[in-house]
């Protein structure tokens, strides 16, 4: 049915008593996602919207039983938030934080690498397997169950994407924002492979942008191991070189990084580019 | 962040890494005054603007005495770099060279760690090198909790270097490097060309240091450093606003929640026949206060003739949204055509309350681009 | 290497962690003076020596007013801990305890790692618990690259207490123990009890740290807090000429080549109803002026009464340790018997060569053991 | 025939300028071990007994292909020359240096494992399969190819041992020496486990000594997983509490690592212990 999370996902939210973790968890419990645990540190025992609050991530661990856990912790405890998750024994751990220093991520992901952890983000919306579990800050009504994966660098244009998606009869298995920043967890080719692996999943929208050569790489994978069809769109064909685009990651440098060649690379492997959002669901059909 | 050549070879003198003595100078009289003060004979001066290819523009020049100083000096300050007026240069011994190499230090987006660069070939674009001789360019990571030990340095500086004394040499200063790439949360450390000179020493003869925006928190000395352009200028203060801000060329304003939606936003203008004011992502929540913002930037600038605000409503709702634009444009004067795009949750809602307004109301990114388009290129 | 509690407690005031004031005081005066310039009222008295087992021996003692700590200091100082002679004695402030818990940073041998390890049991011997309440126990390795980051010492600090202001304390002060660990090349550090007083403070009671005696190379700060006690100066001037040394009370001296053959060898003695008189290994080589230099030392005991000399002879062939020996013995003058047992590489010619000496040389262990044990018991 | 290392395995010498390194590498050699290469920082382009000098141990791999390292560099640049060989894709090392730092050694083996590097030692004479291959610093000759894998804590009384063992006519497959720090490579387990796959291995000799407790997990791992035979012998019955007996490890602390603890626990687990070394091979044939 979906990639890394459905309806059985155990979730502790990482800083959930601060504005950003409280909302969300609380609106991620009301979308139906299983939100077993909180943890902030000195606040153990009290509850946020009837879940229960720990210390630390162990006694969620312990006590509420949970392999998956979303960030929400300020930029420089974010290293930290991850280590001690990765630590506990969680396996999967989504970053939500914006502003989190590249070489914090650096020592964290190779820290839960080696502990057997994946990471999704930072600065990322998070993932959802709609009608079941979404850990993130997605606006989950805008989702339907079905059979497309998406994979998306940015937050609102999957929104955009994904309201076209539904709006065009379109459902999704997976949806998951891996975020903008330079060094991030879980990627394009990673996710290509889960969703490739994923008996439920038909096809794949993924959406990159400007900066980086993740695209290029991600389409030299689809080219060689992907079988199902892929529509792909890129942002920032319009951006200036070495200014960064909102994105930590969406920056040209030294005149790589331009959506231009990621458009190429991806055309040269098969896959279908929109033009435009809208075009998405268009181009999907007729691979379908 | 970036910093001029001149501070990044003050940080490099901080860490012990060596450079040749130097002195920025803002005059003709004070290149002259570092020369004397200096003690130079051959010198050579050098453009300080934060771009590359100083070199082919003609920005770094060679002066065999004082008085060819004085006038190289007097030619570079003043020039124009890529749209960058040099306002200040760098004085400094010329080094007699008997080789050039490349070193870096980056952080690499997908080996996800710390990346050691490294090349027999310096002097040139290290970019060129990676085309054209793939196999000069040596990588190595580096495991972020062991860092750069001995071994590792050792190993590095090998790969440069034939003579044991120069081994010794680079492998001290490759330790030293990675140490003020870590301690400063530094993106890049580059030196080319990193030169040994005819009397056997290794000199970093350029310095290029980027730093990691979202550490310069941590960083207070870094942040002194920065020197913001007018366009930075503007940017700082939007971010000030809460708002991710570039300026572009174009005449329609452009108003978006969420970077990738505004660079698509961008793109489809372009796409459209239009051409965008800017990039401008105001973030998540959309209160008035904030539209009231980001409406007196856009407007600050004389060029745009329409504004398109385009929002994806997920966790607020598009009914807020709109209401919170009417809010923000009660306290607004302006004779400019706005276009709205409301979508996602209660988007039907959101419209009508548009309706009966001055604002034009479009349903989806298309129409609403092509109106825009059309407001501000009323020929087509 | 071990040092005292007081010297202890320095190195904890250095890294931040927080003991209570005191003073070490080597007679009932400076107790005295110290009491007053502590401004103490209720003062612990406790003897200094590199022991375990003090409160037990009564070298612990409370001490009400200025008066009864004169006493308390004169009855401590001076008095017999596990053969250790008291000659000076802390003196500090007494602390209300509301809890007592244990703490120590440990090289594991088996988890091959700096290990932490943890109790609410706190104030009695850690073995003890470990022995009727493992499940008190808690035991985190760290991971030598990563240390003990925030997380790590959190939830350490979790363990031992529940109201978080402690486990807040508790973290800090895991951290700069950990930092002190590493810094100074310890292999223990101790702290039990470390208690809370009635204040909530969190105080380290108790400071015991040892050191890695092959890092003290690299610790000149630490290897001069050493105070080696008469044995271990014997020790250590055996050390001085290569040698690895331990004073026993036997009357057999042994030298041997090896570690291990050394300790087989006083087993050996033991096993066939003998006395060692001490363990010597003589390391690697045996070089003629070695020999002289460990006759010395063993002869430097007036205990021994025969002397086993065990060389196994491998890279050193025994007619190259046969020839050294004989050199060796021109220079000594000595009445003790001594038995030589050469095995290995030509060992029948190095037994020859001893042939006809005043030496009694055997074939095997057993048989130069049992020999030079006749020598000394000739009752038997 | 063996475990570790047999006449196939090539060597690197790791300090090989150093008096003990260059006077170990020719008699290794001499006995027949391929010793291809050796590595001295500076001294690289040299020749120590006809053996080509690098300057890192990567030139050596480079140019030499070998998998197998000993060391004999200086106590403080141990650390460094463990991970380097590690680094270099080494995988079996043998740091016969005595001395080195217990944090040094316990931070190399970390980095090593984690390179899927296996380190012997440090403080030990290295390993030796007769008649094939000699990787440290014992005396070749009194060894004797055979079926009886030897285990042991310490130098000189291993060569007792095995001087008793060749005598008797019981020859040796591997006998390693795992050194006598408190923090070291392979050790009991790891061997016994290793000599009980060996199908040309029928017996074992296992030689402890006071300090640890390696001795009492190695016979609870004798009663659970060794079918083979195994004599043992455990020095330090008379040492004294806390006092070091030569070796680093060889320390009674606490009352704990008595020899009294280790022998009962290893005839509890049904292993023969001697009560001398000459009694080794009776007993040894007792069981064969």
């Amino acid at each position: 049915m979906s990639i890394l999370i459905n309806k059985d996902t155990r979730v502790v939210v990482q800083g959930i008593t601060g504005r950003d973790g409280g909302f969300h968890a609380a609106k991620m419990k009301e979308y139906g996602t299983r939100v077993v645990a909180g943890v902030s540190p000195g606040k153990g025992g009290s509850f946020v919207s009837d879940i229960p609050v720990y210390n630390t991530v162990y006694d969620a661990v312990r006590k509420d039983g949970t392999d998956t856990s979303i960030i929400f912790v300020p930029p420089m405890f974010v290293k930290d938030a991850i280590m001690e998750a990765a630590d506990a024994g969680i396996k999967l751990i989504i970053c939500i934080t914006e502003g989190v220093p590249t070489l914090d991520i650096v020592a964290a992901r190779h820290y839960a690498f080696a502990q057997g952890a994946k990471i999704i983000g930072p600065n990322c919306p998070g993932l959802i397997t709609p009608g079941e579990s979404l850990i993130g800050i997605m606006p989950g009504n805008i989702f339907m169950p079905g059979r497309t994966g998406v994979i998306s660098r940015s937050g609102t244009l999957t929104y955009e994407v994904v309201y076209n998606l539904t709006s065009s009869g379109i459902g999704q298995s997976t949806a998951v924002g891996i975020g903008g920043d330079p060094v991030a967890g879980l990627y394009f080719i990673d996710l290509l492979q889960m969703f490739q692996d994923d008996p439920e999943t038909d096809s794949i929208v993924m959406m990159g942008e400007i900066g980086g050569d993740a695209e290029e790489r991600a389409a030299g994978f689809i080219k060689e191991r992907i079988t199902k069809p892929v529509v792909s769109f890129i942002a920032g064909q319009t951006a200036p070189p070495d200014k960064r685009m909102g994105h930590a990651g969406a920056i040209i440098s030294s005149g790589s990084g331009t959506a231009k060649e990621k458009v190429e690379a991806l055309i040269a492997a098969g896959a279908k580019v929109a033009k435009e959002p809208a075009e998405i669901p268009l181009l999907l059909k007729t691979m379908l | 962040m970036k910093i001029h050549e001149y501070q990044g070879k003050d940080l490099f003198s901080k860490y012990g890494i060596p450079t040749v003595k130097g002195s920025v100078c803002r005059s003709k009289e004070e290149a002259l005054l570092a020369y004397d003060k200096l003690g130079l004979s051959k010198a050579v001066v050098k453009a300080q603007v934060l771009t590359g290819g100083r070199g082919k523009a003609g920005g770094v020049k060679l002066a065999d005495n004082r008085d060819e100083l004085g006038m190289v000096a007097e030619s570079i300050l003043g020039m124009g770099i890529k749209g960058y007026i040099v306002d200040r240069v760098l004085v400094a011994e010329a080094v007699d060279i008997a080789a050039e190499y490349y070193f870096s230090f980056v952080i690499d987006r997908n080996v996800k760690s710390v990346e050691m660069i490294l090349s027999r070939e310096g002097g040139v674009e290290i970019e060129d090198v990676a085309k054209t001789s793939p196999e000069k360019i040596h990588k190595i990571p580096i495991f972020p909790f062991v860092g750069v030990p001995d071994f590792l340095a050792r190993k590095a500086s090998s790969l440069l270097f034939d003579d044991y004394g120069l081994i010794v040499q680079g492998k001290e200063m490759i330790k030293k490097l990675y140490q003020l790439m870590i301690e400063t949360d530094a993106s890049l450390v580059e030196i080319n060309p990193l030169v040994v000179s005819k009397n056997g020493d290794l000199i970093a003869l350029d310095a290029k240091i980027n730093f990691d925006d979202n550490a310069l928190y941590r960083q207070p000395e870094i942040e002194a450093l920065f020197e913001p352009t007018k366009e930075e200028q503007k940017e700082l203060f939007a971010k000030s606003k809460g708002f991710s801000f570039v300026q572009l060329k174009g005449e329609i304003g452009c108003m978006v929640n969420g970077a990738g939606l505004a660079m698509a936003t961008m793109d489809m203008i372009k796409l459209y026949g239009g051409n965008p004011a800017n990039f401008l992502d105001i973030g998540g929540s959309s209160n008035p206060n904030k539209v009231v913002e980001a409406m007196k930037i856009l407007m600050s600038d004389s060029d745009v003739k329409a504004v398109l605000i385009n929002i994806f409503g997920g966790i607020t709702r598009c009914d807020d949204v709109a209401r919170g634009l009417l809010e923000a444009f009660k306290q607004i004067k302006t004779e400019i055509p706005i276009v709205i795009r409301l979508a996602g949750t209660n988007e039907k809602e959101g419209r009508e309350m548009l309706h009966d307004t001055h604002f034009y109301s479009a349903e989806t990114m298309g129409e609403a681009i092509r109106k825009v388009v059309e407001l501000t290129n009323p020929k087509k």
